[in-house]
């Protein structure tokens, strides 16, 4: 499988939060503000390559009936790591993520690719597929909080734009959360069964 | 005879003249009598907004169908009586923008989306109801008095009782709140004008009477304990039958034939249920008006009183041999070593983080520049840990403590406040709280901090305005406000018994 | 000395949870055959019962307990029974692919309506208040009762008949029992296949009233065929699946065009045959008979 | 005793696992297509939370506070609860195979629910003692065992309504949930 | 006045003809005798093609326990013997028989009448056997068979069913109103049958005030009881009838003689009447003709097998272009006829025409769960329930009582989605029954 397409594949196709609807705790529970959101996107998508080069590394020696236990000791590792450097360099993000960065070792994500792809893969891919599925997750993070922010608090990036009108707090409650991601699944779920349709006409 | 084209259906051929449009079309007209108490009460604007969100939950019901390619049927009148319930339970003084986005929810989200009529899970006036009030809780909660020209605007009855408790709410008697002489949402006062409209529905059988009696009842038994247990503390039943949206929501809301169970005994829990809910939410809840979540509650438990189920098999699950206990070992072995090192290199920065973001909130509240040097970090006798500002020559240019107070809205606040060493406040900072966004958190912005520079403890009256203290507190958020002001009197307190007495002593 | 700690402390608890599983995993170990497993992992899973059992689990038990040649999975078709045999360590005999086909062709233009039918649209509701939407008593009524029941989607309705879609036949057979009129049949899936489009037992003067081409039962086919694979029972003409060889001749001679001929391009064994007067050699018929194909093969 | 209510009351309506703290959405969206089965998944969570709250309890009082390792909380954590739950469920299989054909498909789900995780981790950031923290886990499970319920309840009503093709069942869940979540935020403010 | 206790609706009565009093009708040309006419085995021909048959002469025994024999209408000869359309919706072999106008009986038949006291039981039970009485009240049961009950039940309550509660029809009305002793003798015949000290009565609703007033001065002399009951549909069924006379309630699953109760029809007890004293088989019912699409509404005595075509002719064709439905029956139960050559037969108990039902626009709408139907049902089922599992998961319909569904129509009546309650219930029960069916040749 070329290159290119290992890395695409993991952003639209295959994203992880808005296709394979992986990963949906964080995802619905930091998206206050985009600050957070990337704040966290990122943070995955460093366990997320560390862990699958180690896995995808050490493939071959771990034997099938303990493989979660091992990866999971390994993603808690990257975790701990990324734990303690956000709570060193930028306490701000780690107030506002709070519990949420710990929980990266429960992520589905982590744990599927993992499982389903680095143990089997080269290393090379497995990089390029943590990559491509990071920044899928980051992306699909970026537009839940943008979308939260700008109807929630009236902001972006703590920049108010809408002036007097009072925005629509229930976006940046709980609620709003559920129902905003609920849309965006819609949408992208008509377009590619649009595009399918097409493809699947023309062919 | 033999070209007669013959249609052939499965029996019975009669059928009764009750239809969709029959149903939904007399259940507006028992909503009349509210209607015209609410434009009595509150003037052509609540006309207004009835209409506006009629035609617009018409508009979008015909928009749905249109656009799911399905046969008109916005005019059945199920679109009519969601507007009209969902204008009743707006305050008149509304901006129409969020009445269109009401019935947007009420229609498009909660309705069409499950499916459309006979479908939908949630009853959609209530559910917009609930989304308006969460979204918007400044212009919800704000309700014109009746017969007021230039909108004055008060609390509801319930919203007298949940800030300013049972004495000023025994002010509005009964008998007012009763016709509807009584600040609060356009359909919700008048319980004369509701009660009138139910009749005509309870004669035509279109709604049964189990469910308002069992809510009502409900209802009143569970606040008629409390009141008989502590009557200065909770208000009568008779005060929260009148008031409020009970009547609203038992005789129209709760009985909405799409959302409320089949069977008679499913009915009866699910009234009993709200009754229960509403009390707890109305006595104890943070939200002066529990109605409509106590219905939007139990409409989520409708399936399962009238569930059925059949029990679906498991899966297997196998395991295999020894070589894996050695390699969990060995990566346990490894990943320890390496946080190990990672909290060798960290341990440092985190301490300075932590006291940066100290020295930072420090900054912030003392007028005046200082150095990190000049910090002194002093604890009195209970380990209270207090930060002195020094001069040049060590003697005391300020002080700061961390103090909290429970009675925020949301539950604990904790601030950190700054003295001058003659015991005057230059400025609080707030470390947290839980406080309602867009409410509450006002307490941080600068206007509402400005009042206590200055201030020393004795000499004033450390309370709100409403207490005929010196501090105005914020519009709907008096709470907060008064949590803050006794946050800031504890802080001096802890500064003064600290300093000022031993000085004095 | 404090790296020691936090390296000992982890070291020891991954060392004693290792432990604990596999103490687990030893004393409650539970016997399960994994052959079974890997079987039913193969199977295509439908649970469509074609194979006379109501799940493929039961079929893979069985088929491990067993090892009897002779039990087919029609929906996998040959390749998965020589899969299933080279697992078992046994030959299985190939199975035939069957495939389905509707006896009757009353659609909008060839039948009249009865009734203006007003009620649930399902083959068996119909059945209790008419003997069926059609004029005709015994074809398809057209509602797709056997739509709903068919897993792979293989049929649909075309103006008021069922119309199978052959690619995604897989012969599985659920749909039988789901028409009430009985008009959906299993056959072998031959390259070209001959079939009569009707089912109605009414003498030929009746069924001509209410449709254009319902079987008379005149006969020429029968007279037609070599092979006599053609027989008339109670006015309606049935072919006989083994004995014909879909050479075509009676599609040809048939007056009402009710004898249809379905393609079947995936079991398709073209054979090229040499075109001569007398004998063709293709298969062993005085080469008179017109009935080959337009590029002069014959299709088996 | 009051304490004792209010973690239990705050616990299963006011700060919901699923409805307030987003913890658990995962196995939340994905077994609740069927009553019997999102019942079954609520019990096993609950057992597996307060299991795994009172060994992490332990765990953290007696190993990582005197040999100040708390960096290693996530790791211990995590570990304790994957292995506790293939322990269980290897138990399970032999003592009673009808209890694990109820709830033994959940268990592998449970290892990767940031609900057991999340719960462990707040009750000791809570700094609660160890019967309230065992007791908070166990409401939190039975929070999460009603918030399930009765979304699975109301999915399987919704299951065959003609809702748009687009919004059949994850993005109609997602919105059934917000709204839930809307009607539980009356709860908020409930405790003083 | 008494009625049943559960359910019930108040359909508008339309009972045009209550005052036109039966007009007997000629012989037509051509008579269509289906071979199916009762609940059971169809009768076994015993008849030839071209064969000349006599009036009342039997054309086909009864074929196992619970089966009628049929008779010849008229006297004449058997024209064709096919597969002709059924009033039930199905093809059903009918024999054609063309009359020769000599409406010669056959002998033996038709005498004048005997005492009925002297004859013994055997005696009586052979006549009504012979002459293939069944209800006509529409479920079309054999008699014979239903007056002779299993030993071990003890039957201590008649009741005479003349209520009548479908709209339109006034053909039991009439009868009670013209035929009032022969009912009553035809009574105390089948009451003959069971032991004495039976207690009996008859039930008429509040809307036959002539009727009841009659029956009174008729009945109470001979110790039957007159019960005036409050018009509320389906008060005809059995179930119904029973509870609301005697507050026994029949339970799922059982019999009225499980709770010592046999209900007959009017028409029946006439027919009895006439078989076992003037031994004449059942050849002729009265029935009602109505319906706006009509020219003149009748009630109309026809011999089983006339066709409706020409009844339509005798009363006059039809009234208005835009006639597109055609009943077998009431409105609640009957049924819609796709073609106008279908026969009378012995459960027919009216025809009607009705102009311009916009069937079309009563489109299926979804169900609001407003519990109207549950309310509505008198044997106390959940037809949305019933109709909802019809759709997903048939089998599931048998726990929740599918097959104590008597089919009244009530439901889908009082539907304000105008929901086919009825005709998904009838779909369940096919089902069913086909999976029984499939279950059982798979046990083979």
């Amino acid at each position: 499988m070329n290159a290119w397409k290992e890395f695409n594949k993991g952003i639209i196709k295959e994203n992880p939060v808005l296709v394979a609807l992986l990963g949906l705790c964080p995802v619905l529970a930091v998206t206050t503000t985009v600050i957070n959101g990337l704040g966290m996107g990122l943070a995955t998508t460093f366990v997320l390559l560390g862990s699958n080069i180690v896995i995808s590394v050490m493939g071959k020696f771990i034997p099938s009936k303990v493989r979660i236990p091992c990866y999971i000791v390994i993603i808690a590792s990257f975790v701990t790591i990324v734990d303690l450097l956000i709570q060193a360099f930028s306490p701000a993000l780690n107030k506002s993520l709070g519990i949420f960065i710990p929980l990266i070792v429960v992520n589905c994500i982590i744990l599927g690719r993992a499982e389903a792809f680095a143990s089997r893969n080269k290393l090379w891919h497995s990089i390029l597929d943590a990559l491509g599925m990071g920044i899928g997750f980051t992306l699909a993070l970026f537009l839940l909080s943008a979308i939260r922010e700008i109807l929630g608090s009236g902001a972006i990036f703590n920049i108010a734009i809408t002036g007097n009108i009072s925005p629509i707090l229930i976006f940046v409650l709980p609620p709003g959360a559920f129902a905003a991601l609920g849309f965006i699944i819609a949408i992208v779920i008509y377009f590619t069964k649009k595009s399918a349709e097409k493809n699947k006409g023309a062919k | 005879m033999e070209n007669t084209k013959l249609i052939v259906s499965y029996p019975p051929y009669t059928k009764s003249k009750d239809s969709i449009e029959k149903v939904m079309y007399t259940v507006v007209f028992a909503l009349l009598p509210a209607v015209v108490a609410a434009v009595y009460f509150f003037g052509l604007r609540a006309l207004a907004l009835i209409f506006v969100c009629s035609i617009s939950a018409i508009g979008f019901e015909y928009l749905i169908n249109v656009f799911r390619k399905q046969e008109i049927a916005c005019f059945d009148g199920s679109a009519l009586v969601t507007g009209i319930l969902l204008a009743l339970n707006l305050p008149s003084n509304l901006p129409y923008w969020m009445a269109v986005l009401g019935s947007f929810v009420a229609i498009v989200v909660v309705k069409q989306l499950f499916g459309g009529l006979g479908f939908n899970v949630f009853n959609p006036a209530l559910a917009a109801r609930v989304f308006l009030l969460i979204s918007f809780p400044v212009a919800m909660t704000i309700w014109p008095i009746p017969f007021s020209v230039d909108m004055q605007t008060a609390a509801s009855p319930l919203g007298i009782l949940k800030t300013e408790g049972l004495k000023a709410a025994n002010s509005i008697t009964l008998w007012q709140a009763f016709i509807g002489n009584v600040g609060g949402s356009l359909g919700e006062t008048s319980a004369l004008a509701l009660l009138l409209g139910s009749v005509i529905l309870f004669w035509k059988k279109y709604i049964t009477w189990i469910i308002p009696v069992s809510f009502v009842g409900a209802t009143l038994a569970f606040t008629g304990i409390f009141h008989y247990m502590e009557p200065l503390k909770y208000a009568s039943p008779a005060f929260h039958f009148t008031c409020g949206g009970l009547l609203l929501g038992a005789l129209f809301m709760a009985t909405d034939m799409v959302t409320t169970p089949v069977s008679k005994r499913g009915q009866l829990i699910f009234g009993l249920g709200c009754g229960l809910l509403t009390g707890i939410i109305r006595l104890f809840g943070g939200y002066p008006e529990g109605v409509s979540f106590a219905i939007l509650i139990m409409n989520a438990f409708v399936p399962l009183l009238d569930k059925w189920d059949n029990y679906s098999n498991g899966k297997k699950w196998r395991l295999t041999k020894m070589r894996s206990v050695i390699v969990l070992t060995c990566i346990g072995f490894f990943s320890a070593f390496l946080l190990y090192m990672t909290d060798n290199i960290t341990k440092e920065p985190i301490k300075k983080a932590i006291e940066r973001v100290k020295v930072e909130a420090l900054r912030q509240i003392f007028p005046f520049e200082f150095s990190d040097k000049d910090i002194n970090i002093a604890f009195d006798k209970n380990g209270k840990e207090f930060f002195e500002i020094k001069n040049k020559d060590n003697s005391l240019r300020g002080i700061a403590v961390e103090t909290s107070s429970d009675k925020g809205y949301g539950g604990e606040i904790t601030i950190l406040v700054a003295v001058s060493p003659d015991g005057k406040v230059f400025n609080y900072n707030v470390l947290s709280h839980k406080e309602t966004p867009g409410l509450g958190n006002k307490i941080e912005n600068e206007a509402f901090k400005k009042q206590f520079n200055g201030k020393t403890l004795d000499g004033f009256n450390w309370k709100v305005k409403k207490d005929d203290g010196f501090v105005d507190e914020l519009t709907a958020a008096t709470i907060s406000s008064r949590a803050a002001t006794d946050a800031v009197k504890k802080g001096l307190e802890v500064i003064s018994n600290k300093y000022f007495v031993e000085n004095k002593k | 000395m404090t790296i020691l700690t936090p390296i000992l402390i982890l070291s020891a608890l991954t060392f004693i949870l290792g432990l604990c599983i596999l103490l687990a995993s030893k004393k409650f170990h539970v016997k399960s055959d994994p052959l079974i497993d890997t079987v039913i992992l193969m199977l295509p899973g439908a649970n469509c019962g074609a194979c006379g059992y109501p799940g493929c689990a039961q079929f893979a038990e069985i088929l491990v307990k067993t090892r009897d040649t002779s039990k087919i999975c029609p929906v996998g078709g040959n390749d998965l029974s020589y899969e299933l045999g080279r697992i078992l360590g046994i030959k299985m005999d190939d199975a035939k692919p069957l495939s389905c086909i509707v006896l009757c062709n009353g659609n909008k233009t060839t039948t009249k309506f009865l009734a203006d039918y007003k009620g649930i649209h399902d083959c068996w509701a119909v059945k209790e208040i008419l003997p069926s939407v059609k004029q005709c008593a015994y074809g398809c009524v057209g509602l797709g009762s056997c739509v709903e029941a068919c897993k792979y989607d293989a049929l649909k309705i075309v103006d008021g008949l069922i119309k199978v879609i052959e690619e995604n036949c897989v012969g599985c057979g659920v749909c039988i029992g789901k028409c009430p009129q009985h008009v959906l049949k299993l056959t072998e899936k031959k390259v070209k296949k001959y079939h009569v489009a009707c089912s109605s037992v009414d003498k030929g003067a009746i069924t001509r009233k209410y449709c254009t081409n319902g079987c008379i039962g005149c006969m020429l086919c029968v007279k037609a065929c070599k092979f006599d694979a053609v027989k008339v029972e109670n006015f309606c003409a049935i072919i006989d699946d083994s004995k014909c060889v879909n050479c075509g001749l009676c599609a040809k001679v048939c007056p009402v065009k009710c004898i249809h001929l379905t393609e079947y391009a995936m079991a398709s064994k073209k054979i090229a045959v040499k075109k001569t007067d007398d004998n063709c050699g293709g298969c062993e018929m005085p080469c008179s008979v017109k009935g080959l194909g337009e590029d002069g093969t014959l299709g088996y | 005793m009051k304490e004792v209510l209010l973690v239990m009351v705050s616990a299963i309506f006011i700060n919901n696992v699923i409805f307030a703290r987003f913890l658990g959405i995962c196995p939340y969206m994905g077994v609740s297509k069927r009553i019997s089965t999102a019942s079954g998944m609520g019990m096993a969570v609950t057992f597996v939370m307060t299991f795994a709250t009172a060994i992490t309890f332990i765990l953290n009082k007696f190993v990582l506070i005197p040999f100040h390792i708390e960096y290693l909380q996530t790791i211990m954590f995590i570990l304790v609860i994957a292995s506790l739950v293939q322990i269980v469920e290897i138990a399970l299989k032999k003592i009673s195979p009808a209890l694990y054909q109820a709830l033994g498909i959940f268990l592998p789900l449970i290892t990767t629910n940031c609900a057991i995780l999340g719960v462990a981790i707040l009750s000791i950031q809570n700094e609660y003692s160890f019967f309230i923290s065992v007791l908070f886990a166990f409401c939190s499970g039975l929070g999460f065992c009603l918030a399930i319920i009765i979304f699975s309840g109301i999915r399987e009503r919704i299951e065959d309504a003609d809702i748009p093709e687009c919004f059949k069942n994850i993005p109609i869940a997602l919105i059934t949930a917000g709204i839930l979540a809307m009607a539980f935020m009356g709860f908020s403010g409930l405790v003083k | 006045m008494k009625t049943f206790k559960c359910g019930g609706i108040h359909p508008d009565e339309n009972k045009f003809t209550r005052h036109l009093s039966i007009e007997t009708m000629p012989m037509p040309k051509l008579l269509a005798v289906p071979l199916i006419q009762h609940i059971g085995k169809p009768a076994a021909l015993i008849v030839k093609l071209g064969e000349q048959v006599k009036k009342g002469q039997c054309i086909a025994n009864a074929d196992g326990f619970i089966s009628a024999s049929i008779h010849s209408p008229t006297s004449g000869k058997i024209k064709k013997i096919e597969n002709h359309p059924h009033s039930g919706g199905k093809f059903v072999k009918t024999v054609f028989i063309e009359s020769d106008g000599r409406e010669e009986w056959a002998e033996g038949l038709n005498t004048d009448e005997i005492d009925f006291k002297k004859l013994s039981l055997e005696e009586k039970l052979k006549r009504i056997k012979d002459a293939g009485i069944v209800g006509m009240g529409g479920a079309g049961f054999p008699t014979h068979v239903k007056l002779s009950p299993p030993k071990d039940k003890k039957i201590d309550t008649l009741i005479l069913n003349g209520a009548e509660c479908e709209p339109y029809l006034t053909a039991d009305h009439r009868l009670m109103l013209e035929k009032t002793d022969e009912i009553l003798k035809g009574l105390s015949i089948i009451a003959s049958f069971f032991p004495d000290g039976l207690k009996i009565y008859i039930g008429i609703e509040n809307n036959k005030p002539d009727a009841i007033k009659l029956m009174n001065e008729k009945a109470s002399p001979l110790g039957f009881e007159v019960v005036v009951l409050k018009p509320l549909y389906p008060q005809g069924g059995e179930k119904q009838l029973i509870n609301a006379i005697t507050k026994r309630t029949v339970g799922n699953g059982q019999l009225p003689f499980d709770v010592g109760c046999m209900v007959n029809n009017v028409a029946t007890a006439y027919a009895v009447y006439e078989a076992v004293c003037k031994n004449k088989p059942l050849i002729e019912r009265v029935l009602t003709v109505s319906g706006m699409a009509i020219k003149n509404k009748k009630n109309i005595k026809a011999p089983i097998g006339t066709m409706f075509s020409d009844i339509v002719d005798y009363c006059g064709g039809i009234a208005s272009r835009t006639m597109n439905l055609l009943i077998s029956g009431g409105p609640m139960m009957g049924k819609a006829q796709y073609s106008f050559d279908v026969p009378v037969i012995k459960t027919t108990s009216g025809i009607l025409f009705i102009d311009e039902i916009k069937l079309a626009e009563k489109k299926e709408r979804p169900c609001l769960r407003c519990g109207r139907c549950e309310e509505a049902c008198s044997v106390n089922l959940k037809p949305w329930l019933l109709s909802n599992l019809a759709q997903k998961d048939v089998e599931r319909t048998l726990e929740y009582g599918l097959n104590q569904c008597m089919e009244c129509g009530s439901c889908a009546f009082v539907c304000p989605s105008k929901r086919d309650l009825v005709h998904w219930i009838k779909y369940a029960k096919v089902m069913n029954a086909n999976i029984k069916a499939i279950g059982a040749t798979e046990r083979q």
